[in-house]
């Protein structure tokens, strides 16, 4: 009888099987071994098979917390694993994962991708994830021994691969393809995802901040990243002029498109009519939304006064509820963002870091403190477009330079009275 | 106090109850009126199924009224309707006849004994709206707990929008009420525009009426910002001034912690509240001036502020189309240009209990320029 | 020159001024007073005038905090209120109020109000609110020594007036016109008020609770009391079948009326339909916002098959924030409601006293303890309708009888784990 | 450990910079694409204003794959792409390629080669959608939290679905994502269907681990809910089993805070989420099942409940409706209904923050029967 009943079940179905990656990988590793490679690790993907089968027995995992592993200078970028049955099955006992920085949009070459496998069929487990959840290369699975050489190894790569982020500190950046291949980019993803994260690497790497901190960033707001919805500083292009409009192609696909029904019914602010021969979009109206654009490629285009808006604070439901970021900057044009995220961004990170409460997230964080500090610590002004709707309590704080001169705020001062600012450490300057 | 009652004597026989008041022709059609029409602003015309006939004859009062004036109504309800009369719950009060021809008199008596005017009422069918009076509370006429007046600025503003409450020349419904403290003894917190007195300076801790009033733990529980700290050696409260946001809860529960500063108390203006079901959900209002200051007596600034954004409203809401319908079509953003309101951040919510807060951040990007 | 210039000022403009009402009780009690009339506080509302001079001037209030003023066996009813210039204006030294309950739906007759005002005139100010922004008629300022012989005299009217509710009672219920006037009631709003009122005597007049407790009946969703912005308990009344529809009657108003522009295109959720000629409801669509209805009162009625829905736990914003009703009994059947809204509200109370905090009201509450409970409480299943939407996170509590056994399970019994239950006091029952 | 660093010795060099990897014509034509077109289910094709094409064609991954399987795939791009390839942000790799006639073997030999279907593109001005891949995460593979696998669920569902991957026949985008235990690692908050591994047994308190491994006050502080006592005597911790909603953050913590129970743990099922701004704002996802049982290796409960959601959507949708819009529409009653689901108080939020629970109350009385 087969060692693995239960995973045995899995392949069936004709979707791509990851017990059968499994598989190919424990056959390819042992085959590899036999023709003398070196390979560290050749009974590893056969060993997660067996744990894994006991998994699906027991309707429980069997990984135990890790410790911390990392590679030398670095804080992160390593998920230390462990089995509760190293006993029983030792090729899984460590199965720690490395997080690799994807190049920015997922772009591969295949020599890129030879020279990965290479190091890991020697050094790991053969398993990888395309991709983790964030955006990582996985390599998925090795021991805490080969942790340093396969990342000297990969030093030495041409080009070099370095680690991404875990921990308490900057994850890695992810950006959609944008002006790589898409024809909506409002900004250049790749681009500043590349800078940010060259800038960044010190935060990346070590772990240093009260809780992770995650950009993603979109080249318009269909948002191919979910930055919106899972990164703490999601950058998502958009536009502030009018909508570029070709009539003739919109004429074009009104031939075969119920333009009616399909485009200027479901625009949301019903910006847009259209009269059999010409479409006209009321740009004051229009919350560029993308649907209009996304359904007549050919004939409508975002303005040309490009740029992105800032929505801050996404993050899973732990501990407070899940969030999906809100706007924190409005828009910032294309030519300044790598400047001004810079800017915004740095300072957030300071008072954060000084004032953040352990494992508080910086959605959770400025809940806590209030956009009209986080506004005052990034020197901009509010902006009607922050919010859904203005408050619905007049439970508001002023600052003592917003009173009139008075009795009562004398007599306060009089007694040493602290009343609310938003300067930062004011004392100290 | 405990000794022998008289026979009259009795406690919890509760009020009235209502079918003693009643109108003859209310109580023979009572449940099956057939429908209404607005035949004037003011007037309604009731129909019951059995084809009897009623007219409620709306007027404004200032809510806060006289003995003697109620006598003069009572007075003309004598002679007009049968003694019959009631007030709306919204300090109007209607005066009750079948009699076609007595409206006239009717209107041009009340008006010219008690000068309340005839109005307030509105035409769904025909889309003409008539603003009705403003709900408000007592301000400094007799609470303890007021940043602003309540009657004199309900004045100052229905003296403005008086053309509105005798014509029905609105698009939709507009309810205005005005609370004098955040307690918000009316319906400031679900109105379309409505305004509400807010304190800007903490408590100024009386020590000594804290130490012979208050219970010191309680009084600092009831801070929703846990801005109060007992001193227990000295047997009195502090506030911290940056925490406290000046609610004036505090004051509510112990007397030794005032919070007035006749300068920087005033009124914080809010809009797009909603109660009825009509096309949208009710709404919560929202502020969108965070402070004017009291100008007695009749309080200019805020007059004008609240004609500014009435106006905006209904120079450009459509048919039927409510505050809250209105901005959510065209947006907050184009709402604050229509308006001439400035945005700043103490618009954006940053009440304590934070989820509350953030379900007022906008989500995604979609918004306009 | 004059001794209010600020109030002076007041009258100006067409709408009826609040001072001239002030003035005129001056006047009259002055009046009646030189008539040989037993006037207790003649001068009273002089005082009140110069009072109100000094705060117009001071921009502030000059009333204090109230003491404990009551009439013999009740609890509430009277606010007290004391004035800081006291010994300025000894005519308004005490001003305090008292709630008389009105009438359901505040209809009156001439000799019910001229017995209010006799009295008033005899024992009070001479100034009234009608009404307080609960419902009550508000008796506005005496002094305490004539509150009791006041409500003496109340007792003796006919019909007698009785007192409202303040402190943390139930507040005095009150009712839209409903079948009295309207053709939307769906339900009797008067008598049901009437009844609610007569039954709660007690915790009307006695506080008792953590907090205040208010119950508004509005006799269909166009809430003509507010009900559901302003009451801990709203009874809305509303329908479960089809809109009643007058197809003659459409067609008369479709000879002035723009039917698909202002009744078919505001329906929020599209369920009419107008062909020129049949008005068609999709009746499962509707959510009986009335808005059709309020357009064409003469074609459409409320369906045939009528209740209420209740609404729980609005309040305004302190202390956690102002709360609009939600939905926490989708329907009781009309000729059910007297009955049901007790069996309802009565295990709710008992439950808010045993376990609400001080000053927290009912909508806090449940806040609190969730809704599961409160459903168990008062012995009722959950209802889609009771939601906006489900829940947004996965943190959901279960009940030990929902698990399935386990060894889990058997390990934290033998350990004496307590797990949730929406049982109330279990053990002791 | 800091000894001579080699020659080669470098950190902080970061990832390889994205031009390096990109195809000739992607450079050329660098944010200069003019539109582009699906022109049949995988394979899309870009239309550069320079008049340059490319295509981009799509296959379906199982995420966790073999070095074998790169390689594989490796070879195929060498043959038919110069070697470029990349992967989408749903787990899917796509070959890319200037040559019209490659496609056909490109397809082939990929699904020969690693058994990867080509599919999951979608086609707005057609309004034909794919479904693409699901987002999700390590499960039993990896995890030492997880209440659920991740591979396997998916894997379930994908052979269930598959047909809508392969084709483009869904009325609008439907993003579906998994993830094991409610850390969320994936857009499981925000996606048109998801599921959610959950624990429904609190943690059953290993005192030996908690004294060794665990700082007490930092472990009670993690509690949401305040369920964690330290009992500083004993030097351990004691959870209240009637406080606690089994989020796990405890045990993410603290390894002797187990939460583990094989029969208890399981799926949620959430929907309605939605991350685009296209037509509709973003939308946090809502939980419609509260629980659903591990029933490895082919978890059929779970999977007919995905699918009858999904149906229930997809025949009933229009077209670009994406779910939240959908039920919007139709109305959460008529939801639960039409994919015949039990409402049960799971599902209203009571989650520790009040008010933001209370966002999702319904207000007023606009529902339907
Ligand atoms: C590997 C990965 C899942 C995957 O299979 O892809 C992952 C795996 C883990 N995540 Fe995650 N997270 C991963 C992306 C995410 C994402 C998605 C994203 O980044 O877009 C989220 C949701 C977005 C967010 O940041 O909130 C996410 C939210 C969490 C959380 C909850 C954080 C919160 O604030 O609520 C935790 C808990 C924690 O940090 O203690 C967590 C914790 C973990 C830990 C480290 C478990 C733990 O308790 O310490 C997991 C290690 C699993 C393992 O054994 O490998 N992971 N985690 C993803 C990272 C791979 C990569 O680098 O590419
Ligand atoms: C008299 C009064 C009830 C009472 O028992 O006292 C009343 C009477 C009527 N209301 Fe009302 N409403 C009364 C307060 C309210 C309130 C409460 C409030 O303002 O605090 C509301 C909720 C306001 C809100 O949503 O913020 C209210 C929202 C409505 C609506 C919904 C309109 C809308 O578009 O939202 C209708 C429907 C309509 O327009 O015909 C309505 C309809 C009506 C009708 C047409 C009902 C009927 O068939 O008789 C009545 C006459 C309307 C008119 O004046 O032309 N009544 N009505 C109240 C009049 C107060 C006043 O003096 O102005
Ligand atoms: C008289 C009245 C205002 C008016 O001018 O009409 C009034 C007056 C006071 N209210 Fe009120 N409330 C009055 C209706 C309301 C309403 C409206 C309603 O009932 O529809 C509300 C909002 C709805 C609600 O219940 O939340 C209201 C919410 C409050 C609150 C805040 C309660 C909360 O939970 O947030 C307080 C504060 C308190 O209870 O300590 C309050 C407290 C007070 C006190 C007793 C002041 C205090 O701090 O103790 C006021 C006495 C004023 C005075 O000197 O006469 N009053 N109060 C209204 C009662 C008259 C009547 O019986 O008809
Ligand atoms: C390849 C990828 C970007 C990447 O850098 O990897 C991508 C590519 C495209 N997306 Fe996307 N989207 C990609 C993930 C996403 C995501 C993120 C996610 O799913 O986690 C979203 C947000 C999903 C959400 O809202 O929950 C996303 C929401 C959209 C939309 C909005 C559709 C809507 O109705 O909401 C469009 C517009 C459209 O339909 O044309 C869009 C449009 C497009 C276009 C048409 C852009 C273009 O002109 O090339 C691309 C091809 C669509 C196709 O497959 O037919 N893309 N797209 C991602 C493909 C993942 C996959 O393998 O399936
Ligand atoms: S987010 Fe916008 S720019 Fe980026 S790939 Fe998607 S559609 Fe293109
Ligand atoms: S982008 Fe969206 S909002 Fe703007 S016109 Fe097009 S459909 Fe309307
Ligand atoms: S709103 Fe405030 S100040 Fe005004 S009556 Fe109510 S409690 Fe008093
Ligand atoms: S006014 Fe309100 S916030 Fe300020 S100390 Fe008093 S209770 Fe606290
Ligand atoms: S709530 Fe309904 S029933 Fe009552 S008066 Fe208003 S419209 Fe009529
Ligand atoms: S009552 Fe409202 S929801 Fe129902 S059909 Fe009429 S307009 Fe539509
Ligand atoms: S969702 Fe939970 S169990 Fe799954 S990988 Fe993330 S932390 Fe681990
Ligand atoms: S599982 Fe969550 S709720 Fe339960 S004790 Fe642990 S941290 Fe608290």
């Amino acid at each position: 009888m087969s060692e693995t009943p239960l995973l045995d079940q899995v392949p069936d179905g004709p979707w791509p099987s990851f017990v059968r990656e499994i598989r190919k990988t424990a056959e390819g590793m042992e085959k590899a071994k036999a023709e003398g490679k070196d390979v560290k690790m050749p009974g590893c993907a056969k060993g997660l098979l067996k744990q894994l089968e006991i998994s699906y027995k027991d309707k429980k995992t069997h990984w135990k917390h890790g410790g911390i592993v990392s590679v030398v200078g670095y804080g992160g970028g390593v998920i230390g694993r462990y089995s509760d049955l190293g006993e029983e099955i030792p090729e899984v006992h460590h199965f720690h994962t490395i997080r690799v920085n994807q190049p920015a949009g997922w772009f591969y070459t295949t020599k890129a991708l030879r020279q990965l496998c290479d190091a890991w069929e020697k050094w790991g487990s053969g398993l990888t994830n395309m991709h983790g959840s964030t955006g990582d290369f996985v390599y998925l699975g090795t021991k805490s021994e080969h942790l340093q050489p396969l990342f000297e190894e990969m030093m030495q790569m041409d080009p070099p691969f370095d680690i991404g982020g875990s921990g308490s500190d900057l994850r890695t950046p992810s950006a959609c393809m944008g002006p790589a291949l898409c024809e909506f980019a409002c900004y250049d993803t790749l681009d500043l995802c590349y800078d940010l994260t060259m800038e960044y690497q010190n935060e990346l790497h070590r772990p240093m901040w009260p809780y992770k901190f995650k950009f993603k960033l979109s080249g318009c707001p269909n948002d191919c990243v979910a930055a919106k919805a899972r990164s703490d500083f999601a950058i998502i292009g958009t536009w502030k002029d009018d909508i570029q409009i070709d009539q003739e192609a919109v004429k074009e696909y009104a031939k075969w498109m119920d333009i009616e029904n399909e485009v200027v019914k479901l625009c949301p602010t019903g910006a847009i009519t259209w009269d059999g021969n010409e479409l006209k979009i009321d740009n004051k109206n229009c919350v560029r939304c993308m649907h209009c654009i996304n359904k007549m490629p050919k004939a409508l285009k975002p303005g040309k006064e490009r740029g992105a808006t800032v929505c801050i604070g996404a993050k899973a439901p732990c501990v407070e509820g899940a969030i999906i970021g809100w706007v924190a900057i409005p828009f910032i044009p294309a030519d300044k963002l790598k400047e001004r995220v810079k800017e915004i961004v740095e300072p957030l990170w300071e008072w954060w870091d000084d004032e953040g409460k352990f494992r508080e997230r910086v959605g959770e964080f400025l809940w806590r403190k209030g956009m009209g500090e986080f506004l005052r610590v990034i020197g901009q002004d509010a902006d009607v477009r922050m919010i859904k709707h203005p408050r619905t309590n007049p439970f508001m704080y002023f600052e003592k330079s917003e009173l009139r001169p008075s009795k009562v705020v004398e007599e306060h001062t009089k007694r040493g009275m602290k009343f609310k600012t938003l300067e930062r450490e004011e004392e100290e300057e | 106090m405990a000794t022998e009652k008289p026979s009259w004597w009795k406690t919890d026989f509760g009020p009235p109850k209502y079918d003693l008041f009643l109108p003859e022709v209310v109580k023979k059609n009572y449940g099956k009126w057939a429908y209404h029409e607005v035949i004037r602003p003011g007037v309604i015309k009731r129909v019951a199924e059995s084809g009897d006939t009623v007219y409620t004859i709306r007027f404004g009062t200032p809510r806060l009224i006289s003995i003697y004036t109620i006598r003069e109504l009572c007075d003309i309800a004598d002679k007009y309707c049968d003694g019959h009369l009631r007030w709306t719950s919204r300090h109007n009060v209607e005066l009750i006849t079948t009699d076609e021809s007595k409206i006239d008199d009717i209107i041009k008596e009340v008006q010219e004994t008690t000068g309340f005017p005839c109005g307030g009422t509105w035409d769904a069918p025909h889309a003409k709206y008539g603003l009705s009076n403003i709900i408000h509370t007592q301000g400094w006429v007799h609470c303890h707990t007021p940043a602003i007046d309540a009657s004199g600025i309900v004045k100052a503003i229905m003296d403005e929008l008086y053309e509105y409450f005798t014509e029905m020349k609105l698009p939709a419904l507009c309810r205005i009420s005005l609370a004098c403290c955040a307690n918000m003894c009316g319906a400031v917190h679900a109105s379309d525009i409505s305004i509400v007195g807010i304190h800007r300076t903490p408590p100024l801790v009386d020590d000594d009426a804290v130490r012979r009033m208050c219970e010191l733990p309680t009084t600092a529980a009831s801070c929703p910002n846990a801005a109060i700290k007992v001193k227990a050696k000295e047997k009195t409260l502090e506030v911290d001034g940056e925490k406290c946001m000046f609610c004036g809860n505090c004051y509510t529960m112990c007397p030794g912690m005032p919070l007035f500063d006749p300068e920087n108390d005033g009124a914080a203006v809010l809009v797009a509240g909603k109660v009825s079901g009509a096309r949208h959900d009710p709404e919560l209002s929202k502020v969108v001036v965070p402070w004017i200051p009291n100008e007695p007596p009749r309080w200019p600034t805020l007059v004008s502020t609240i004609k500014k954004i009435f106006l905006a409203w209904a120079n450009n809401a459509k048919k039927h189309e409510r505050m809250i319908e209105f901005i959510e079509r065209i947006g907050w953003e184009r709402f604050f240009e229509l308006a001439d309101l400035e945005f700043s951040w103490h618009l954006i919510d940053d009440f304590r209990v934070p989820p509350f807060a953030y379900a007022s951040y906008r989500v995604g990007t979609n918004f306009r320029w």
